[in-house]
């Protein structure tokens, strides 16, 4: 199709869908209004379940089955990943050359290095009390431990990432979420009901039953996946290379 | 039992992760021994519930059991259609897992376990997506479908077109996936609730339908018919099944399609089918319209292919159309006939795949043209090849010929003719290359306009050449065949369905589904036409081949993203200016 | 006053989509890219959704961000070789 | 006006990047475009749950049912959408990585392996 062609249809579908969704937003109910029937239910059930952190809740409890689809499809994502960005027969790997890095760079990067990591972590621990979590702490985690990268260079970090413990540790969570799940099936009433661990205090670390264990899965789960995954295109930018047989 | 019900989703995902752990530790014979027996574990499991599925029942969860009616978890939905869907899509599971056992690619060394638990995460998936009862958590399940579907189907890297039709497929259905998601939060925005019962009641307690509903259903509609390729939303589709590894095509065809179709009836019926929802007249104007395009569309470009995998899903896009009129017309036989069609046609198509996928594997191409007469050597293939096209055209006893019976005495006038039209130029599409390719009949045909998609130079999907069929590779596509004719011809199966069906989409209309001789007879007329078609293409290669009138059709097909992106968009306006007529009024 | 601070939230999440969209060198698209992820982040925290705010720090001013400049590279890369060699 | 203008944003970040999307002439772009779209269904979802005068559904510097929170679910439901992106896009990307490599070019006009 010729791009002009293309550009018409973009104009007539889009103006379509502008006016459709122009006229349900005239019908939507206004911005900031009071009407959150499920939402309220949803901060009731978290307070019973002495989780602070309603967001936690309902990712770690009422809707935990969401959060186990989710979790898999990040697993996927990076098994899609290592086949995808696999070597194939017709590329050879290089080996990087050492570079040199400038002195602040390298010296800022040190230093922010395990405060980034700790960070991470702090974020993964409270995920049930203050805002952050699995998600966010497993992401900044992985992501601080590539400013090695920067700061020194990639054979240092191929030194702290062997990229096949970190694939394992990313099964092992996804399976440790699942089979947190089955215990709930089996010891209490329904797969991931939380109903297996006592929920402690209110507001301290180890409240909330299961929430905090399915966080940390999750936590553990991301961080994995999110090295692998940039060990993955790191792989291709870096080291790969195509033969000349193409 | 009915807390079992999550164990569909879980029991495969968590063989996947093991597999993936201890991948590097086994050998492949291992890995795939494990993958199959999980697959096979969870289907039966789905078969298990599926026998205790009546009455249907819910589950939650988490076991957050409403309070006062009302609960914070997530529902899944424990019904005939629903489980039925789950072990179907478990069962084809198995299929192309024993199919790929042993023979499929190498995979790339320390990942033994990758493929076979890429297919586990894969019915996860569908599992999840066939039961959910929630409407975000169909669209978690939707996205892990897509998202496994995506590296499946670009599996073969060193392949320029795998890659190209992944990405196709990807960036369409991932568009789609974010329509969804726009469309529930407006559902959420009008109702307050994400389970898809407690929105139709939201949407009914409100009153009339208006805007927002229109645009609501219109977008949690586009993904669905983005997933069941539906014109104009279908371009992905023959782009990633012709590229597609041959075990995934058996998947992607025989039941990733199909859940789209019924995402679209689960939708319809607990979303929008109350006084707040859509009329039924402009669904069915809006299903209808769209089915009977794709139909025609699909079956016209079918019969142009010279692409076998690429024929085949083709021959797809047009019988889902026929799905869709089937379910767009509202009437509980159309859905008995459509589940059991679905149920024959998922045996047909994917047992077609595997004889394709032989075929690839033997002479490394998989091009009408070529292989003129190439394959006289594998006659086995070719008895089960005939087989399939014939059950595709709807031969009495086949599944796919009860079920296109009961829908077509249910649709009836004109759109009849359109299901015998449609069944039988794919069916002839397919014989003819039965003809060419196993029997060498005909003149060896010319190549055609140019602008088309050749099935040479692909490469074997097993390590080496095949010149030996292995005996797993014949013995899938055979029992698929069996199971075909099993659903037609089974005594009481298809009572049985139809009941099921019913419990669920009706509301206590029970019909009764048998063969008639009208049935039978219209099977007869389109397997005849068919036959007919065929021999006539292939005597006369000339006459039959594509005329330049049909090339601004060919032409639509262009392999581009950005194109495919358009056509989404004008396909959302279709949809929403065939839907809007009747909410006017409200 | 909390009205004002998310329509200028909004505005510039408006105004920085565009310009990601509008933008068509790719790795110029990825710096865009980030600066939507923080604005958005903004947004987010101004519409009382921390967690989600840090998350879309996390992974949409970083990480996707990353991503794309990772593949523009290897891109690039090639089409550097790919020159040498004719 | 404040009524509707969040929703009419989420519409349009929704619909540039479908533009984006569909006239992109380079795929890592395109791929951008996508989580444009997506950008567009998160303000959607939070601009749902927001409620006027409410603060974060986080209770541990706030005692329960002191002052109104705003709704927690679509909080929930948009912090799987973010996830769920990201992996979309890093799976996008390394398709597009070995497109660049078997048909030596991410311009979309210029792939023409499959078409008819």
């Amino acid at each position: 199709m010729s791009r002009r062609a293309r550009l018409w249809l973009v104009a007539v579908g889009g103006a379509g869908l502008a006016a459709l969704f122009v006229a349900a937003a005239l019908d939507l109910p206004a911005f900031g209004g009071d009407h959150h029937p499920y939402g309220d239910r949803a901060v009731h059930a978290a307070l019973t379940r002495r989780t602070a952190n309603v967001i936690a809740s309902v990712n770690f409890d009422q809707r935990a089955f969401d959060t186990l689809g989710e979790m898999t499809i990040l697993f996927a994502a990076v098994i899609g990943c290592v086949i995808l960005l696999r070597r194939t027969h017709d590329e050879h790997r290089g080996r990087p050359a050492p570079e040199k890095v400038a002195r602040p760079v390298r010296r800022y990067s040190l230093l922010v290095l395990p405060v980034a990591l700790l960070t991470g972590l702090y974020v993964i621990a409270h995920g049930q009390l203050s805002p952050g979590g699995g998600f966010q702490g497993g992401v900044v985690a992985a992501t601080s431990l590539h400013l090695l990268y920067l700061g020194a260079d990639y054979r240092a970090l191929e030194r702290v990432r062997p990229v096949a413990l970190y694939e394992t540790g990313d099964a092992i969570a996804t399976s440790a979420y699942v089979v947190t799940g089955l215990a709930g099936l089996i010891g209490g009433s329904a797969f991931l009901a939380n109903t297996v661990l006592p929920y402690g205090t209110f507001n301290t670390l180890s409240s909330g039953g299961t929430v905090p264990l399915l966080n940390a899965a999750v936590g553990m789960e991301v961080a994995c996946a999110v090295v692998v995954l940039l060990a993955r295109f790191l792989d291709q930018t870096v080291e790969i290379e195509e033969g000349n047989g193409k | 039992m009915d807390a079992s019900l999550p164990l569909l989703v879980a029991v495969p995902l968590l063989g996947a992760a093991l597999l993936v752990a201890g991948g590097r530790l086994v050998p492949r014979p291992v890995a795939e021994t494990v993958g199959c027996a999980v697959s096979a574990g969870t289907a039966a499991l789905a078969l298990v519930l599926l026998l205790n599925s009546s009455p249907p029942f819910l589950e939650w969860s988490g076991g957050w059991t409403p309070v006062q009616g009302q609960s914070v978890g997530i529902v899944l939905i424990g019904d005939g259609p629903g489980l039925g869907m789950a072990a179907l899509a478990s069962l084809l599971t198995l299929a192309s897992l024993a199919y790929s056992w042993h023979y499929f690619d190498e995979p790339p060394s320390g990942h033994a376990g990758s493929f076979p638990a890429l297919l586990l995460l894969f019915q996860g998936g569908m599992c999840g997506f066939a039961i959910a009862g929630d409407l975000f958590n169909a669209f978690v399940w939707f996205e892990l479908m897509s998202v496994v579907a995506y590296a499946l189907t670009g599996h073969r890297v060193e392949e320029a077109r795998a890659v190209q039709g992944a990405l196709t497929f990807a960036v369409v259905t991932s568009l789609g996936a974010y329509a969804l998601l726009m469309g529930i939060g407006l559902l959420y925005a009008r109702t307050g609730e994400l389970g898809m019962h407690a929105i139709g009641r939201g949407l009914d307690a409100h009153g009339c339908p208006d805007a927002l509903v229109l645009a609501a259903f219109v977008l949690v509609m586009t993904a669905l018919l983005v997933k069941s390729a539906a014109v104009p939303f279908h371009f992905w589709l023959p782009d990633a099944h012709a590229v597609a590894p041959t075990p995934v095509c058996m998947l992607l065809s025989g039941v990733m399609v199909e859940l789209g179709t019924f995402g679209v009836w689960r939708v319809y019926g607990t979303v929008f089918s109350g006084p707040g929802g859509v009329p039924a007249p402009e669904f069915e104007r809006a299903l209808v319209t769209l089915g009977a395009l794709t139909a025609v569309i699909g079956a016209v470009m079918c019969w142009y292919q010279r692409h076998i995998k690429r024929l085949l899903a083709y021959s797809t896009v047009a019988h889902t159309g026929l799905f869709l009129i089937g379910i767009g017309v509202l009437k509980p036989e159309a859905d008995d006939g459509i589940a059991l069609y679905v149920l024959g046609h998922a045996g047909v198509k994917a047992a077609l795949f595997a004889c394709t996928g032989i075929l690839l594997d033997r002479y490394g191409s998989v091009d009408e043209h070529a292989l003129h007469g190439r394959a006289r050597e594998l006659k086995g293939v070719a008895v089960l090849f005939v087989l399939g096209a014939l059950g595709l055209a709807g031969l009495p006893p086949f599944g796919t010929a009860l079920g296109k019976s009961v829908t077509e005495e249910a649709v009836g006038g004109p759109l009849t003719v359109l299901y015998v039209a449609a069944s039988a130029v794919t069916a002839a599409a397919v014989l003819r290359v039965a003809a060419r390719v196993f029997g060498g009949l005909g003149p060896r045909p010319e190549t055609g306009s140019g602008y088309e998609t050749t099935g040479s130079g692909e490469r074997p999907e097993t390590r080496h050449r095949l010149s030996r069929i292995p005996d797993t590779m014949t013995a899938v596509p055979a029992v698929l065949l069996a199971g075909a004719v099993a659903v037609g011809v089974a005594p009481g199966f298809a009572k049985v369905v139809a009941r099921a069906v019913n419990e669920t989409g009706s509301a206590g209309v029970f019909t009764s589904v048998h063969w008639t001789p009208a049935g039978v007879l219209l099977g007869l007329v389109s397997t005849l036409l068919a036959g007919v078609l065929a021999l006539l293409a292939v005597a006369r290669p000339k006459a039959f081949a594509a005329p330049d009138r049909a090339l601004w059709l060919r032409r639509l097909q262009s392999g581009h993203v950005g194109d495919y992106v358009a056509w989404v968009l004008v396909g959302t306006t279709v949809l929403g200016a065939l839907t809007l007529p009747g909410m006017l009024g409200g | 006053m909390a009205d004002a601070v998310i329509v200028v939230a909004l505005l510039l999440v408006a105004l920085s989509a565009t310009a990601a969209v509008a933008v068509r060198d790719p790795a110029r698209q990825a710096l865009v890219l980030s600066v939507l992820g923080l604005v958005l982040a903004v947004l987010f925290t101004v519409l009382q959704a921390p967690d989600v705010a840090l998350s879309q720090l996390a992974v949409g001013s970083a990480l996707t961000p990353l991503l794309l400049l990772l593949a523009v590279h290897k891109v690039r890369r090639r089409g550097k070789k790919e020159g040498h060699h004719r | 006006m404040m009524d509707v203008f969040p929703y009419l944003v989420a519409g349009w970040v929704f619909l540039t990047g479908c533009y984006g999307l569909a006239t992109s002439r380079n795929l890592i772009h395109a791929v951008g475009c996508l989580s444009v779209c997506q950008a567009g269904t998160y303000v959607l979802l939070l601009a749902v749950g927001y409620r006027d005068g409410a603060t974060a559904p986080v209770f541990s510097d706030l005692k329960p049912g002191s002052r109104p929170v705003v709704d927690p679910v679509v909080q929930a439901l948009t912090l799987t959408d973010v996830v769920v992106g990201a992996t979309v896009t890093a799976l996008l990307l390394a398709l597009v990585v070995q497109i660049s490599k078997r048909h030596g070019t991410v311009d979309p006009d210029e792939l023409s392996e499959l078409r008819g």
